[in-house]
């Protein structure tokens, strides 16, 4: 095993986690304005794909998009800042929790358009292929967004021209209110492979050693120009929609009993204590880190200016 | 008279038409086990079942599609569009299939369906949740828009619109559903489709407005009473085809307009309203017409950015004060 | 083997393919205006699968539509009269070749969208289950529409709540100039099924019976209550995509070759004659039959009056 | 001069364009085996393979979608929608991805990527492939839509699009496809975006125009000229944000304001052309603003029906004589 690399799975779970608590605790309390959709609970999926990848290669997100950006390498202090409307955040307060995005690391943004980074992630992709980079585009999207007719044209249109683009399917088992199976045509989206004659399998997504390596293979096939896959991530939703949500379609049981048996930071953490790869202490000494880390994002993001009303113009037309 | 909200009006309407009639049955996301993501529909799945108030999937092309289909079939659905911003998804079905059929048929069908279509600013919403797109339906023969800007309206104008042989697309403000106001209880009550109100007589200036947005035009009127000014209030209700003879007739006692919507000002539904009165009662003006909307960028998360775009009660004041 | 059956499903494609001759002509000659995509060669699946469907059962049409329109029941003279452009076709000449329809047949709209149709004929069985009938709907659709995103979400649909309609593919290998291969992720259509849980069947599409028998297993299906099927009808677009195309991007021979091989008509007619089911005689008196209806569909079409100006306003909104 | 047509001045523009930036690819429908469905591409996939001049499924989704992302992956590429009546499909992501994406996101990336839609008219092209949709880009913050009417401005508007760094919709008619009118022998032609063009002086009244209605707009003058009216006529080359100072200052000059366009009158871009009038330059009016533009129907079939929407040279004609 290899420790490194397994230092760097808790680490960037534990950062998502961690800052996600905070966001949610600053939603409730409104000093983080607008619908924030928190990723807790399916921290391995981003962490364990995004390793795979280089600040060269790209990602499309969605509207639970922190996790993503985080583990695609983007900074929690100009993330913190954009979340909080914050002049210093990435997108200079005009986008917010759904709109976050970063450029510099490949992040090419959370989308507030459910399904509406298939054709991105796509012609992303066809651009590298054409540049003849061996860069990749990976595209999250929930089982939801797996019924929008984009998921069926990019897929059509990335199989055909063999185009580098991973479809990872986050799928959560709810859309919003609606458990998936009352609205999607089969129980696994990867079944749906099959009429885009490519590649599709199922990952227990929150065991973050196997989205690694199953992402890794259909990553890899990209790279290699074979293509694109479909790779499902079994997880569930732990909390609600979004901050604030009543949640009176689901019990709390069954949320509990979940998180409990699925929780991937802890099932992580138990067993590379157990396998001895990680020492309590350094666990210990990580989560302080990042603990600091976060604190200081906040800090940032609190105590930056809100934009002034004359930016309102800013980035419009580069003309 | 009983106050009730805006949402708990629509509600009322969408109940006591499928009462009546049972070749409603509403479709959308969330309307289930949620009632809508405003609440909308709360109750209904109860009272109707899910086999009339549907749990569609992410799908909103095949919603409007649907829609359409099962109003050829007899039936007199309703779509929800969760959020208007949405509504790009399924433009081709709106403005190729939906708004077109009865005509390029040749009348051989009616297509009696409403569009329900939550919009406008809500806080921090952002870029993609917050908008206001009523105008681009204005140049698309075969569709009718209506826009409520009051409980009471809200409830008299959706059963219309439910009752009406041909489509309708029903804005709903956002910020509007929790504000409560009268509303009759009678289960008649329809506002019909077309007809524009004169909500406050002056003499002095006419504003027209919808929506949202007749809150600050009312606002607005209010102060400028007090300033000396005598402003006539036109609720438009219906946005396309708008009641040309209501607006004109009001210009032509009070010899100036202001125009105000949520919407961005350039391309928005003003344009059209400014055009058509300076084509049929150009001599009556005695000031220019001024628009007032929201500024030209998409919509700004931060909420300071998002103040600095949203149009305010005082641009209506000061574009009033600027005709004199 | 069923006579009167064997009759019908020669009439029926032996009158499309007249209509469509006649067309052609006077499409060239500029007398029908507009575009026109002529159905020739694909006789045998619009009369199969409407052989199956009564006047209550609903079929959505596309641009390629007079068969469809001509098997499920709508007469040949308002047809012509409408591709004409006169007042006293189907659609009071608003409509034209691309917005033929008969709604007192269940023939709900030809539709110059491609893929326009699927989620309204989902709509239309939706329709039919929530009234508790038994009546179907059935959607013809290309190989090029089946890459549009509305027959993903309308398959998505109609399998999730098992209703009443059926995706008939017409799979010419042609979509414009552009051969299926090239912009289709997987040859066979039909194994797209395997993303929505419900059958996928490949049919020769040019044998009027394969066609008859393989849709009424999928309409008695749907009837049922047991949901919706695609079937792929192989074909051969043998003409032009629309009335004077230049055909630059295949050569007449591939184009005669496959037509040798494969014409509907032809291939029946033999079939019939050698078994007997029909004789040269009753074969030759329908024939004529069918020709004159035709002639006399053109002369109602050539002396009905165009619509006046003041036409223009009808029908736009019914209050 | 050498005259070329309007089709063959846009092969130009891309050719020289895409032999200096191979960043630019060209996506869309039925593009390498007939060159486009108006041979608007003709000999561009012999020239530059089928790698950069890409046919695509019948996705319009997929086509502006994987453009947009392309874009932000660094290239510059143009997608042709076969018929702007195909828009309708792909209107979520040109209004809520393309437009927003620089804006929302702060400025961290540029959307270089053109929109090619062929529009207007066309012999009995009926309902769904006929109409003129431009109004609805007015009121979207972030894009930039343009409309040439003649073969020079075709070439050096659309060599301007691919070299802007905004997302730019380009609208030419299809019936301007096959008109040939001179075009200089210029690597360098550039039209600005941005700019309105004056093409005929006058005094008595402005006509403003663009696309195909330009040639009507032209043929109006000439007829009114000859009974003696002077007038000015405008063409608007970029419709989107509309160069408000060259037909402010027309106005100003000639007093009289007619706009002309194939869309339909009711909800197109004359009502913006119009508003911004009214508001900025009322005082120097003479006479109504009157609107030419199509009926409000969807686009008839037959003939005789189609003449009829459609608006004429002689709706200019007396548009203008009933100002005087
Ligand atoms: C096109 C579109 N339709 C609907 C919505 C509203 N909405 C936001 S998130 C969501 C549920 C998404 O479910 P899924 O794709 O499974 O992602 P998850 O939230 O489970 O991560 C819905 C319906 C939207 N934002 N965009
Ligand atoms: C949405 C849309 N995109 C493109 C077109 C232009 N177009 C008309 S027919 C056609 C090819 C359709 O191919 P297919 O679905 O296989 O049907 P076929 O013509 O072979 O019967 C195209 C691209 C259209 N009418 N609608
Ligand atoms: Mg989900
Ligand atoms: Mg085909």
């Amino acid at each position: 095993m290899n420790k490194e690399l397994y230092s760097q799975f808790y680490k960037t779970m534990f950062k998502i986690r961690t800052f996600e608590k905070r966001i949610e605790e600053f939603s409730m309390k409104g000093e983080v304005p607008g619908f924030v959709h928190l990723y807790i609970g399916e921290e391995a999926i981003a962490t364990g794909v995004c390793a795979n990848l280089t600040k060269n290669d790209y990602i499309q997100s969605t509207h639970r998009g922190h996790g993503h950006t985080i583990a695609k390498g983007a900074k929690v202090d100009k993330m913190m800042a954009e979340l909080f409307g914050k002049r210093t955040g990435y997108c200079k307060g005009k986008g917010g929790s759904m709109h976050i995005a970063d450029f510099s690391v490949g992040m090419l943004g959370a989308n507030g358009i459910v399904g509406g980074g298939f054709t991105l992630a796509t012609g992303a992709a066809l651009a590298e292929k054409i540049k003849g980079t061996n860069n990749v585009s990976v595209v999250f999207f929930g089982d939801g967004a797996s019924n929008r007719g984009t998921f069926h044209e990019a897929l059509n249109m990335a199989s055909v021209w063999k185009l580098p683009v991973v479809f990872v399917c986050e799928n959560n088992e709810w859309a919003s209110t609606t458990p998936y199976l009352t609205t999607t045509s089969v129980k696994d989206i990867s079944d749906r492979a099959v009429g885009y004659g490519i590649p599709g399998v199922i990952v227990d997504g929150n065991d973050v050693e196997k989205v690694y390596e199953e992402s890794a293979k259909a990553i890899e096939r990209a790279r290699k120009g074979e293509g694109p896959s479909i790779v499902e991530m079994k997880t569930y939703r732990i909390k609600g929609h979004f901050v604030g949500d009543p949640e009176m379609y689901r019990t709390k049981d069954e949320v509990k009993e979940r998180f409990e048996l699925t929780d991937p930071i802890r099932r992580f953490k138990e067993k590379v204590l157990l396998e001895g790869v990680l020492s309590e202490n350094e666990i210990n000494k990580m989560e302080e880190e990042i603990i600091k880390e976060i604190d200081d994002a906040v800090k940032f993001a609190m105590e930056s200016p809100f934009p002034s009303e004359e930016e309102l113009f800013e980035d419009l037309y580069v003309d | 008279m009983r106050e009730i909200t805006f949402a708990e009006a629509t509600l009322e309407a969408m109940k006591e038409e499928m009462e009546k009639d049972d070749t409603i049955f509403i479709m959308g996301e969330d309307l289930a086990r949620q009632g809508g993501i405003f609440g909308q529909f709360k109750g209904l799945p109860e009272m109707f079942g899910t086999e009339r108030i549907i749990d569609s999937p992410i799908s909103e092309t095949a919603i409007v599609g649907a829609v359409i289909g099962a109003a050829l079939a007899g039936m007199r659905p309703i779509a929800d569009m969760h959020f208007a911003d949405f509504m790009g998804i399924t433009m081709d079905e709106i403005f190729n299939q939906m708004a077109k059929i009865r005509y390029m048929f040749g009348g051989q069908t009616i297509v009696p369906m409403v569009i329900r279509a939550p919009d406008g600013l809500i806080r921090s919403g952002a870029a993609q949740h917050s908008q206001s797109i009523e105008a681009w339906f204005n140049g698309i023969p075969g569709i009718k828009v209506v826009a409520p800007s009051n409980p009471a309206d809200a409830k008299g104008l959706l059963k219309a619109a439910i009752q009406s042989d041909d489509p309708v697309i029903f804005f709903e403000n956002k910020d509007l559903y929790r504000q409560s106001g009268e509303v009759p209880e009678d289960e008649n009550l329809i506002v019909p489709i077309g007809k524009a109100k004169v909500v406050k007589e002056g003499n002095d200036v006419t504003i027209v407005s919808y929506s949202i947005m007749m809150k600050k035009a009312l606002e607005a009127s209010e102060i400028l009473e007090k300033e000396g000014y005598s402003v006539e209030v036109v609720d438009l209700i219906t946005l396309s085809p708008f009641d040309e003879e209501t607006v004109i007739e009001s210009v032509k006692k009070t010899h100036r307009l202001l125009i105000a919507h949520e919407a961005v000002k350039r391309g928005g539904l003003g344009g059209e309203i400014a055009a058509v009165i300076a084509e049929k009662a150009i001599d009556y003006l005695d000031a220019p017409i001024i628009r007032v909307g929201a500024k030209f960028t998409p919509v700004p998360f931060s909420p300071t950015l998002e103040n600095a775009y949203r149009p305010k009660t005082i641009d209506i004041v000061n574009g009033i004060k600027s005709m004199f």
